[in-house]
């Protein structure tokens, strides 16, 4: 009886999941196309072939929790609770984006549901993860951070400071290491050196652990263990996950740069083919599946339509929310 | 009242707004055995580890940490030792803090103080001597603070640390140890964006901030002697200056004369001086002093050839007033 | 004479002096496969990844590791990708490449050109526009360019490379796709500090540098059909500037507009106008134009309202032309 | 035979080594003379206690390899070569200076010897070592570069970048951590999480050894090993050393923090008594090594004098060796 109702709960979950990685899949495509509409004003940074790794993390958060993530960070948007509608909104710069239309593709944040922002510099948000997990500490707020990044960032200094900053305040803190391999054109190994990323972490005081970052179900309940732990107050923690990037670095990188065949090959573990498969073997009927994909695709269509009918904000916005003393709104120019 | 130094003074003040408010608390390397110049002395007593806390030497940590600890509702003043080490730490000031609220549309904001020791001060060459307020005033975000006097060091270091801004605070080294009267009101503030006159004149504006006030302030009593009276303006805060004390003072003397410690090239005087030109024209006859454009250096003479003097300014004023206004001081 | 483009021409120049000195090599992110915008595109399979260096997401190391090998006799170009991400390497360049010469005592040299690609393009939003050239000015150590045009992106980069000077090269992304004439010789260069004027005239003088030189040409070409005529200097290298060439153009026009992309408090203009109110006093009409103490914000209407138009280029001259010196433009 | 010559050729070097460490401990007592004579002007950072790792490193490097040293670096100077009097001019900002007067105690440079200096900036040079020995790789020449740094240098991000970096290109470098336990008034530990400083290396691509480093004889066995590593083309490798600073963090720094009682500890492990009771041991004679000593104060005394009788640089060269091109010499102020 136990078994099977778990197993019940767990396909539900897993059907969720499945709608919410085609979610972010359907914004990254719609996205593409808006900005080949000439409607996204500046660059996109593709997420496609990484959803597991956000669903599969994010699922343990609650609304409280706070996220930080990359410039490819809209599938941990949507993940955490950020609505399409105020992205799409963003992406084409119109009033309602979620930043107002100031921040932008690479700058999504909503704080109303623990999203704490994406971020133009690489590695900047490991050392902005660690003070917000101080201030979390420092209140007894009942909390945690989670802080992605990709696997290019762990070679900035930031990661030494942020990594040893956590751990030697104990910080509530996952870092979560999104390894796809690449640093826009090169690739990460090529000028990474050193046995990895997980002793990395660990010498600088953060156990880490590696999951397959395309399998959500991996992802999930490798996840669950060290949110468990950071939820009890036993200092950071580091995931690692290999996944793949489908798509060029930007919406205009064709990706001339890798190796033949290298992108097919990735293909074979999408993590949504490989949910779909686990689900249909679970008995999910292959149309509730599309319909889940439909639902989201119609979704972020709808999105794109109320963007590219709002307006664009007053030109009076670029001077709105830049201090409170001193700002430009009082000084004359 | 109290007579105190400059540095005691900001221990007060952060003692006292750490006592009124429960998020303040400050981070930086040694604040546990009272920071590198003694302006925690003793907080960590009251205070605990926690909100006298201690830092690795990671100075992007320090500041980036506090700009993330900022964003979720906690006061850090982020010790950055000296003024030298923000740079080890810019991108998180200029990228982060100063543009989180901005970029996020208004959802962060970045109650921070960045507390950074300037100046030329024992010695200290060329990595531990500079001054580089003009480069936070040209950032748009920053609130930028120099306080020349305890009183000062005090209601201005309170003020930062109610600010919801992230405020670059920076004292001067050479004026640590410098005694002054105080307030002892804890509710005393200096508001953020007010200059203060210095002394009273009406021949030549002397316009200056920090250590630089003190020779200025020499310079202005070598004058009285002679007759040439000078209204001599503390400006406190760089951004946002006070142009109105500023405007008023040089529309009655005519005559400015910006003096700080900073190189000259590219210093926050050409700032003032551009101002003046612009909205006066002619009207007002305008003097830059500002140390060349060459890095400080350890020997003593070598140090002190890139110093702004009382004699420097005193002659540059005298020039001003005698030979370019054709003339002896008007009401000498 | 070739038509190209800047980012072309910048291509050429790093070809040539690559050609010409073996101890001449690059190091950034991506160069292998031709950098961020493609200045590199085709040189790794010329001189080899020794030369053309990738590296990882370090810029400390990117810029510090460039300093140590000046220091060793080597000519690196530091490829920071954009200028933004200089902020990451802050110490490294004012501290250390800045300052190793001065204070070994003359021991070291530095002959390091920082690579930094500047300004508002494509709405790429608050932490990848900047332009903070002023900053640079403002270090002793430093040599500062901005080039606005093909021919001086080749000629520019050629003396950058060749300088003993740590110097900080901002290329504008808006230029790169640019085109012009630019001579083919391989002995080519121009020299640094040297201003160039885009047009003459006698009106006004408008002094400008990078891709705000573009604005103000078709401000000045807008006037021209009015009657004012503008002398519109290219500064080039802001740091040393070319007082002459400056000096001489204000003593005829007797009006001075500086114009920059730049935030306008703190800017660079700040130090041209404040050098030439104190030199001509009353005689010149000063103004400078640059953007609000804002960030840039990524949707157009508000990228666009930092910007300092052509409109506002034109409006300023008429202005100061017409309204300020009380009377038609002479000569219209 | 080969055994007992052996034997005697190490009691040579070895004297050699107690002299060379008495002249840098000499130096560092006579300096502090002159900070508390008021002709220093700026602060001393002494590395009393710390001179075995300084002398049984750079005992196997040639006149054309290249050292970086830290703040605390006045004994790498001279056991680089650096003359003393030249160093005790600088301490005192008169002409004849290392630096001409201009870098002061923490930036004493001498290139002439490979000493490329000082550093004030905490883990700066890190960077810089990896430049240099970039340069030296891409010239194709025959020497290496070694690079000092304190423990507390291990936590900015320079560290992190530079590891890695000679790494990467396979550098011909050696990283020598001087753990002395402290960072200023800090115990390093308590702001250092992960366990040490080898796997804080390891874990960035440069394999790392410890030694005594109050053992001069230990260290220069080690030593020994990993430069003609390095030397051979194997790229970076890492030293790491405990030892202790007997005095406080700078001559004005009376090291009130420290727990009672563990200076006299660590004075028991002084790593000149330690030598001089080997070289008694191997039969060298007492006023043998007295007048090696007494020899090494002679030196530094008459340095100091030389210094004191010195002018000072005239203010002109303020303005000197500042850049080429936009001299401030040119420039009229
Ligand atoms: C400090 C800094 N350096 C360089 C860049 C340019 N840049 C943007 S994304 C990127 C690659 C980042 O690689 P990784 O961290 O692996 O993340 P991914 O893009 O693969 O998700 C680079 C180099 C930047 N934004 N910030
Ligand atoms: C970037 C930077 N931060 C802070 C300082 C101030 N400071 C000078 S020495 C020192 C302690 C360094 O400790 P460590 O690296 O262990 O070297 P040690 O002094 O023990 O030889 C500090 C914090 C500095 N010089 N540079
Ligand atoms: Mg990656
Ligand atoms: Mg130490």
């Amino acid at each position: 009886m136990k078994n099977r109702s778990q197993r019940i709960i767990n396909v539900a979950r897993l059907r969720a999941h499945y709608l919410l990685m085609h979610r972010i899949r359907a914004l990254e495509e719609v996205a593409a196309r808006a900005f080949e509409d000439k409607l996204v004003h500046g660059f996109l940074y593709p997420s496609i072939g990484q959803e597991a790794l956000t669903v599969g993390v994010i699922a343990h958060l609650t609304k409280r929790d706070l996220v930080l993530s990359t410039h490819r960070g809209h599938g941990q948007a949507l993940a955490k609770g950020a609505s399409s509608t105020a992205m799409f909104h963003e992406l084409l710069g119109r009033e309602g984006g979620i930043c107002g239309g100031k921040g932008g593709p690479p700058h999504i944040a909503d704080f109303g549901v623990g999203l704490l922002g994406s971020n133009g510099v690489i590695s900047a948000n490991i050392v902005i993860g660690a003070g917000a997990a101080h201030a979390v500490k420092l209140k007894k707020e009942d909390r945690i951070v989670v802080c992605y990044f990709g696997d290019g960032a762990t070679n900035r200094g930031p990661f030494l400071e942020g990594l040893n900053w956590a751990a030697v305040f104990k910080l509530p803190l996952l870092f979560v290491c999104e390894d796809n391999g690449y640093a826009a054109t090169t690739k990460t190994r090529t000028m990474t050196a050193g046995p990895g990323f997980l002793d990395r972490a660990s010498a600088l005081g953060v156990p880490a652990v590696e999951v397959d970052g395309n399998d959500v179900v991996a992802v999930e309940a490798t996840a669950a263990e060290l949110i468990r732990k950071v939820r009890a107050g036993e200092g950071p923690l580091f995931l690692h996950a290999k996944t793949f990037r489908v798509t060029g670095h930007t919406s205009s990188d064709p990706g001339a740069y890798r190796p033949k065949g290298e992108v097919e090959a990735a293909k074979a573990h999408d993590p949504i083919a490989r949910l779909r498969e686990l689900l249909i073997g679970a008995g999910v009927a292959v149309d509730v599946l599309d319909a889940d994909k439909a639902s989201a695709y119609a979704e972020m269509d709808a999105a794109y339509r109320s963007a590219r009918e709002a307006a664009f904000p007053a030109a009076r916005m670029a001077f709105v929310d830049v201090q409170d003393v001193g700002s430009p709104l009082v000084e004359a120019f | 009242m109290s007579q105190m130094t400059y540095l005691e003074a900001g221990r007060i003040a952060l003692e006292e707004e750490m006592r009124h408010d429960a998020m303040v608390w400050a981070v930086g390397q040694d604040l546990g055995r009272g920071g590198a110049f003694g302006q925690y002395r003793g907080l960590v007593e009251v205070f605990g580890s926690d909100r006298i806390c201690d830092a690795p030497i990671s100075e992007a940590a320090i500041l980036g940490g506090s700009v993330g600890a900022a964003m979720m509702g906690t006061r850090p003043i982020a010790d950055m030792r000296m003024s030298d080490f923000v740079l080890c730490a810019m991108d998180e000031l200029v990228n982060q803090a100063a543009k989180a609220r901005f970029k996020s549309g208004g959802q962060a904001r970045v109650p921070l103080v960045v507390r950074a020791p300037i100046g030329i001060h024992w010695s200290s060459a060329a990595q531990h001597s500079q001054s580089l307020e003009a480069w936070y005033a040209h950032v748009p975000g920053l609130v930028v603070v120099c306080p020349a006097i305890p009183a000062d060091n005090k209601g201005l270091l309170k003020s930062a640390i109610r600010c919801d801004d992230p405020v670059v605070f920076m004292e001067h080294k050479a004026l640590l140890c410098s005694e002054g009267e105080v307030p002892d009101d804890v509710d005393y503030t200096v508001p953020l964006g007010q200059a203060s006159k210095v002394c009273e004149g009406k021949d030549l504006t002397i316009v200056s901030w920090s250590n630089q006030v003190h020779l200025a302030t020499k310079a202005a009593q070598m004058l009285a002697e002679e007759g040439v009276s000078v209204d001599l303006i503390d400006l406190r805060t760089l951004w946002p200056w006070d142009k109105t004390m500023v405007f008023e003072s040089v529309e009655r003397t005519k005559r400015l004369i910006v003096a700080h410690e900073a190189v000259a090239v590219g210093g926050f005087g050409g700032e003032i001086v551009a101002t003046v030109a612009e909205k006066f024209g002619g009207a007002i006859a305008v003097r830059r002093l500002g140390a060349p454009r060459a890095p400080v250096g350890y020997a003593p003479p070598i140090e002190d050839a890139v110093r702004v003097t009382e004699e420097a300014i005193a002659a540059a004023v005298r020039e001003m007033v005698v030979c370019k206004s054709g003339g002896a001081p008007r009401g000498a």
